[in-house]
């Protein structure tokens, strides 16, 4: 079985130390930490429309946003409970369609389809997971691969709810109360706060007494039973919450293409899922959105360089897969370790300054 | 028991509608069975390697199906320059061969990390793939059957044609099939990897060269991949995307059999085959969907395969 | 030619992740039967993966016959003349009997031919062309030792022999390891938690407790020290 | 060493949003003011060090790509996107149409700059401006389409947009740039009939056939010159191969002839054996619509199957000369109908092979080099028109492409009220690997000669529009 290494890099283990502890006033600190966090995060978010141009703002930012919700929700299978999911497509797909099907075909208000694909996305999650409940590992990556085609399939034969090959075009997004979320601005504003709520809320599922059960999951299945977890239920409500975000992204999507076809969940965006959040690296949520934002980067700047593009990309993830175990995130992390020991080496005053890591530690 | 008994009467229930189905279609029938068969045979040759190295060396090589299309265009460019058939599948195969080596080596950096592994073959089917279209460009193209299987024969008691190549597969599926059974259980590499298959830190233990083995393995399944991309290529044809095609059908056979079972791999790609046969002769459209919802069925009911694995899967 | 001491061990560390499951364990050994024993988790299959390389992330200085094995390859280890029977026997269930020492053609020395082995482990012989899985637990951990044996090692590691057999089997097995050592003269390092095979096998016996050794003394000796067996092991004196 | 930065870095952040967050609540008098410019007043407030993390200085790089309805810098350069499959199973497809595309800014005065797919062409200007080409591939999926042109439009400033390649691409494609009328799309080789015959875009362009119009005259060629009374037919399953059997059969049947099966093959498809299989054997013939690259499979598999005893009618793009040299002897004798024929003595169409084979090496007149080259000269010629201005936001110029007609290497051409092209159609049979001219069907329509609002009432063509028999 996969095991992310959640070594003493990735501050999950100073985290339970804080909480071993209990020291009040180490809670509180995080706790304003997490506030300033927070704040940093909305200003950056107010201060991106104004920083980059119109078309980075669309076409680089929105995009990694909500492929980067996608991803997070992988990332979240794979990094928290050690389920690698091809079927992420799958639950993006069906929230995506059913959102377009629902205004489209039936008339359905924008916002009666929003929430309906929203619900739409851990429902679907929740039936991947009741199939693969009794499968791990590499297992559970064939089986969901299966169910990704199969949902993709679907799309395309079952002419009667799909519209077969050709999909659906002209999805306008919703405009609320003037604001229209086909303009960029607000469709970022949208996309950035769905980002952000995403990845507190799995968070929050992640430190939550559901959350140790999925790295029990991950770690040591027997143990989990043993401690009398079931793993079906387990993997089935981690492939749920998965499923809230994974639909969330959908729905983003269908916002920024105008459209959903078959071509939206094929094989090819299967792999390229898979691809975001490896090269981000799995260790933490975040990871996701970095991953989608190096592969969104090269998918349009790559052809500057290279007329093989795609080799160009391939061999970028074959790089970053053979140098490091948890993506780019896992480079960055290792290098702030070593560079820490190298301070702890010089003088260790300095490094006492920094040990609360707040900024790490939301 | 009530189990079973369910099983048996589902398993009634089809084989009466697939007999009605049958008689309706008369003697097409045999043909269709043939179509299946010949499928069959191809993805035997594909999951047979797939199988073996998932079951020795506990990679997923989703690399396979690139190297299924560098076997069969390896084989074209040296059709195109020999005119040979049998030669450019030999030399075809000993390319693929020569890359599932390659990517042996690369994998050996990551020294049995399986989720690092199997994401490094997705990142070299990438790679391969867009070497293929800038090598051989993108129009599809195929290899010239050998003279003596070129063109069809009638099939016994019908009017119906059968294509000869195509019985050639089934024919060579067959004698891989053999010749593996041999080298597995014959020779002292095969039991070298039916043991590294059970536990190869024991082999190693022993004092042998595993890795040797493991690249004797992935270089077999090289081979049997190229030699799949030859006859592939030489009664369908080699374009971009085959690669994701067969490496999608080779899964749903390996899943299906049992990953690291050669046997289930063999009665998985004869189901496989026949079912998808028989879907697309009755029901055309929603073909696709019978063979993936099928696999997906398959696999909710028995985890592990038709045939459990030689190994403990479950890592 | 040979060097006086078969095996010097000096680990300072040995752990899985944050799990540290060695800390100091070290002690020698010559051509001698020793035992150690410990409770479970006490560190004991640990340190046989220490020895036989298939634990990497050891620290310390691990020796046999004077030279430096740690951070070898299994393989290496294994040519220097290491045996190994694991605990849980992980035998080869695919395979035969007689294919467990077929498959390693040159490796099977001479004076170790798989018929002279069949001579000390009986059962072997008459199911030598089963599968190795349709074997019964007694004979699969004959299988494992004979299979150690047949490339000839110097010294022989041998993990939880005894677990998960009927007491006659153990008997069988005892006297054939004794049968075995006698015939040749190779080290033994019986790593146990059952205190009576380990007495009945060793000249020698080592505790190991949370990673390190406690207790050294000579098996006559430790059989009558009660008191350290009790604190050691949990073991009453009914056995 | 950036790890070491980095830290000290987010701190920064950190304590500069504290330090916001102290000011806004000190500050906060009635309005909810703008947090990025109070930011910006902490930083210089601050610490002189902390610009340099927080680079949010108006002025710098925020300077928004203009939507380009803009009249202002538009005269010194024009630039030219042209959009293909450069990925994926179309791939191959995608190089020859860019071939077109660089043969007609060739003829402009430009030079290659290089032999790849996505080397351009440069020295090129029209009336005195220069011209500039931006190349972007798809892989076949409508997505990507939209993300590749945005990309030319937005980031490469293109007025004019070449392709794409492929039918839903093209209908994506139409969403998008509708709302960009100052740019115009001059389509490749998309196919599908909606991209002009429903709800037309003002800005899209089509100065060839779509799907349908390609299949046009082939039903009642095989109803009366042929005397076939029943077909079947076999095609992938999508909407391109729909409007061939939808063509095809709306002639057939309305002829009097009766279409048995419709046998309609899953896309991804490479074993059409069991499809074969379907076919029944008391038809006359078989209509046979493959995308784009599966030809090869089917026509060679229905060869080993039924040594053709049912005679096949191709689809246009299935027989075209790209796969024609792949398809070898089994294509031989093939009847078709479709806009390229190797035998039309046509000037412009010698002239055109000659100058493809010289340049390209070897090449030789397709359905993807004919069509986008078509449609780049177009542009280029309806730009000469209007001087090289296009500074009114386009309209001028959309204005000339509107009423431009020509004699294309495939026959004269103009467009009708949605600026769908009215073109030659050739009935075409292979001989000696080449499309040789049975008979030439002038001035096809959308309608394909039916009464519009009639022949736009019945429907897009599916799996079973039209009825038929």
């Amino acid at each position: 079985m996969y095991r992310p290494e959640h070594a003493v890099t990735n501050g999950s283990e100073l985290r339970e130390r804080g909480e071993l502890g209990g020291v009040f006033s180490a809670k509180s600190g995080r706790l304003l930490a997490n506030c300033a966090l927070l704040l940093v995060i909305g200003a950056a978010i107010a201060a991106t429309p104004v920083l980059v141009s119109d078309f980075v703002l669309l076409q680089i930012v929105i995009k990694s946003l909500w492929l980067g919700i996608a991803g997070s929700s992988l990332a979240f299978l794979i990094g928290q409970a050690g389920l690698i999911s091809l079927a992420q497509t799958a639950v993006f797909g069906t929230s995506g369609y059913l959102m377009a099907i629902l205004v489209l075909e039936h008339d359905v208000g924008i916002w009666v389809a929003v929430a309906a694909a929203c619900i739409a996305g851990p429902v679907a999650g929740l039936i991947i997971g009741i199939i693969s409940q009794r499968s791990s590992g590499l297992y559970l990556m064939m089986l969901t691969l299966a169910i990704g085609v199969f949902v993709f399939f679907f799309a395309q034969q079952y002419q009667p709810i799909t519209r077969g090959h050709t999909g659906f075009n002209g999805f306008d997004a919703p405009i609320i109360k003037g604001v229209n979320l086909q303009e960029r601005e607000p469709l970022f504003y949208v996309s950035a706060i769905a980002a952000v709520g995403v990845v507190i809320l799995l968070r929050l599922v992640a430190q939550s007494p559901a959350g140790l059960a999925y790295r029990g999951l991950r770690d040591n299945r027997k143990r989990l039973s043993a401690l009398g977890y079931s793993t079906a239920a387990t993997t089935v409500s981690a492939f749920a919450v998965a499923g809230f975000s994974a639909g969330i992204g959908g729905v983003l999507a269908v916002w920024y293409n105008g459209a959903i076809s078959p071509g939206s969940i094929d094989i090819a965006r299967i792999i390229e899922l898979l691809i975001v959040v490896t090269i981000g690296g799995t260790i933490r949520l975040e990871g996701a959105f970095l991953g989608a934002l190096v592969v969104t980067l090269l998918r349009n700047y790559a052809n500057e360089f290279t007329n093989r593009t795609s080799t160009l990309v391939g061999a970028v993830f074959m790089v970053i897969v053979l140098i490091s175990r948890n993506g780019l995130l896992g480079i960055f992390i290792n290098a702030r370790t070593k560079a820490h020991k190298a301070i702890k080496l010089f003088g260790g005053q300095r490094l006492k300054a920094k040990q609360p890591y707040p900024q790490t530690n939301p | 028991m009530a189990r079973r008994l369910l099983g048996v009467a589902v398993a009634v229930l089809l084989a009466y509608y697939a007999v009605s189905k049958s008689v309706e279609i008369g003697d097409r029938s045999l043909l269709v069975l043939l179509n299946g068969l010949t499928a069959a045979g191809l993805y035997f040759l594909m999951a047979s390697g797939f199988t073996l190295v998932f079951g020795l060396a506990r990679v997923t090589n989703l690399a396979h199906g690139g190297i299924y299309l560098l076997g069969g265009y390896g084989a074209l460019s040296v059709q195109r320059t020999t005119g040979n058939w049998f030669l450019a599948v030999m030399l075809g195969a000993l390319f693929a061969a020569g890359v599932s080596l390659v990517l042996y080596l690369l994998l050996r950096l990551l020294k049995g990390d399986d989720l690092r592994e199997t994401m490094l073959t997705l990142g070299a089917t990438i790679v391969i793939a867009d070497q293929t279209l800038a090598t051989w460009g993108g129009i599809p193209t195929d290899l010239a059957p050998p003279s003596f299987l070129t063109g069809s024969i009638h099939l016994p008691g019908s009017p119906l044609l059968y294509p000869k190549f195509r019985l050639a597969v089934v024919a060579l599926a067959v004698l891989a099939g053999l010749l593996l059974w041999v080298l597995l259980y014959k020779t002292r590499l095969g039991m070298l990897i039916r043991a590294g298959v059970d536990d190869a830190d024991m082999v190693s233990v022993l004092g042998i060269r595993v890795p040797l083995v493991l690249a004797s393995v992935f270089m077999l399944a090289g081979a049997l991949a190229g030699i799949a991309g030859a006859a592939g290529g030489t009664y369908l044809s080699l374009a971009q995307g085959e690669d994701n095609r067969i490496l999608l059908a080779s899964l749903i056979v390996v899943i299906a059999g049992g990953l690291g079972s050669l046997r289930g791999a063999g009665a998985a790609a004869i189901i496989v085959g026949l079912v998808e046969a028989f879907a697309q002769t009755h029901h055309p459209v929603l073909s696709v969907l019978i063979t993936f919802g099928s696999l997906i069925a398959i696999l909710v009911l028995r985890p592990q395969g038709l045939i459990k694995g030689a190994t403990h899967v479950q890592a | 030619m040979s060097h006086p001491c078969l095996l010097e061990v000096d680990i300072t560390d040995a752990s899985y992740g944050t799990a540290q499951v060695l800390r100091c364990v070290k002690f020698s050994m010559t051509k001698e039967r020793l035992a150690i024993l410990g409770r479970n988790g006490a560190g004991k299959t640990t340190l046989c993966s220490a020895i036989t390389g298939l634990h990497r992330s050891t620290a310390g200085v691990i020796r046999c016959e004077g030279k430096n094995i740690r951070g070898l390859r299994p393989r290496q280890i294994g040519r220097l003349g290491v045996g190994y029977v694991p605990q849980g026997r992980r035998i080869f269930n695919s395979c035969t009997v007689e294919e467990h020492f077929a498959m390693l053609g040159s490796l099977c020395v001479p004076e170790w031919p798989m018929e002279r082995l069949f001579e000390i482990f009986p059962a072997l012989r008459a199911r030598r062309s089963s599968l190795a899985k349709n074997l019964s637990g007694g004979e699969q951990q004959m299988l494992a030792i004979a299979r150690a044996v047949s490339v000839g090692p110097k010294l022989l590691i041998m993990d939880e022999p005894s677990e998960g057999l009927a007491p006659v089997i153990i008997d069988n097995l005892v006297a054939a390891c004794n049968t075995l050592i006698e015939a040749s003269p190779m080290g033994i390092l019986v790593v146990e938690q059952n205190l009576n095979v380990a007495l009945r096998l060793s000249e020698r016996v080592l505790v190991i407790d949370r990673g390190e050794i406690v207790v050294d003394l000579a098996t006559e000796d430790f059989a009558t020290r009660f008191d350290l067996q009790e604190a050691y092991l949990g073991v009453s004196r009914s056995i | 060493m950036q790890t070491n930065n980095f830290k000290p870095l987010w701190r920064l952040v950190t304590l500069l949003a504290v330090f916001c967050l102290v000011i806004a609540a000190c500050g906060n008098d009635d309005d909810n003011a703008d947090e990025p410019p109070l930011a910006a007043q902490a930083t210089t407030a601050a610490t002189a060090a902390a610009t340099a993390n927080v680079p949010d200085q108006p002025s710098a790089p925020s300077e928004p790509t203009e939507v380009p309805s803009e009249p202002t810098p538009r005269t010194q350069e024009i630039t030219i996107g042209a959009i293909s499959t450069l990925d994926g199973p179309f791939a191959g497809l995608g190089d020859f149409s860019m071939h077109g595309v660089k043969l007609a800014l060739m003829e402009y005065g430009g030079v290659l700059d290089g032999s790849g797919t996505r080397d351009g062409v440069s020295g090129a200007s029209v009336a005195g401006v220069p011209i500039r080409l931006v190349i972007e591939g798809s892989d076949a999926t409508p997505d990507v389409a939209v993300e590749a042109t945005r990309k030319m439009v937005e980031q490469d400033n293109a007025d004019i947009i070449i392709g794409p390649l492929s039918g839903d691409e093209g209908l994506a494609l139409k969403d998008y740039i509708r709302d960009i009328p100052a740019v115009t799309l001059v389509n490749g080789t998309s196919a599908s009939q909606d991209l002009t015959l429903r709800d037309p875009a003002p800005n899209v362009f089509r100065f060839g056939a779509d799907g349908a119009m390609w299949a046009y005259g082939v039903g009642t060629y095989a109803y009366e010159g042929l005397g076939h009374r029943r077909i079947a037919t076999i095609a992938e399953d999508y909407s391109y191969p729909y409007d061939q059997v939808g063509a095809v059969l709306t002639e057939f049947c309305a002829a009097g002839g009766t279409v048995t099966d419709r046998i309609w093959v899953p896309l991804g498809t490479q074993d059409y054996s069991s499809f074969i299989a379907q076919i029944p054997d008391d038809v006359d013939a078989v209509f046979f619509a493959m995308g784009g690259t599966d030809a090869i499979n089917f026509v060679k598999q229905y060869d080993d199957f039924t040594g053709q005893a049912i005679p096949l009618i191709a689809g246009p793009t299935a027989v075209d000369q790209s796969v024609l040299t792949e398809l070898g002897d089994r294509a031989e004798g093939m009847i078709s109908s479709g806009p390229v024929v190797d035998d039309s003595g046509l000037a412009n169409f010698n002239a055109f092979a000659a100058r493809l084979d010289e340049v390209f090496d070897g090449q030789t007149p397709n359905i993807f080099n004919v069509y986008y080259y078509i449609a780049t000269k177009s542009a280029l010629a309806a730009l000469e028109m209007v001087g090289g201005d296009i500074s009114d936001g386009s309209s001028a110029f959309q204005a000339a492409l509107t009423d431009l007609r020509w004699d294309t290497p495939i026959g004269p051409v103009y467009l009708d009220e949605n600026r769908q092209a009215v073109v030659d159609i050739y009935l075409r049979e292979v001989q000696d690997g080449a499309q040789v001219t049975i008979d030439t069907l002038p001035q096809v329509n959308a309608t394909l000669g039916f009464e519009r609002d009639s022949y736009i009432a019945k429907g897009s063509f599916s799996r079973n529009n039209p009825p038929c028999g």
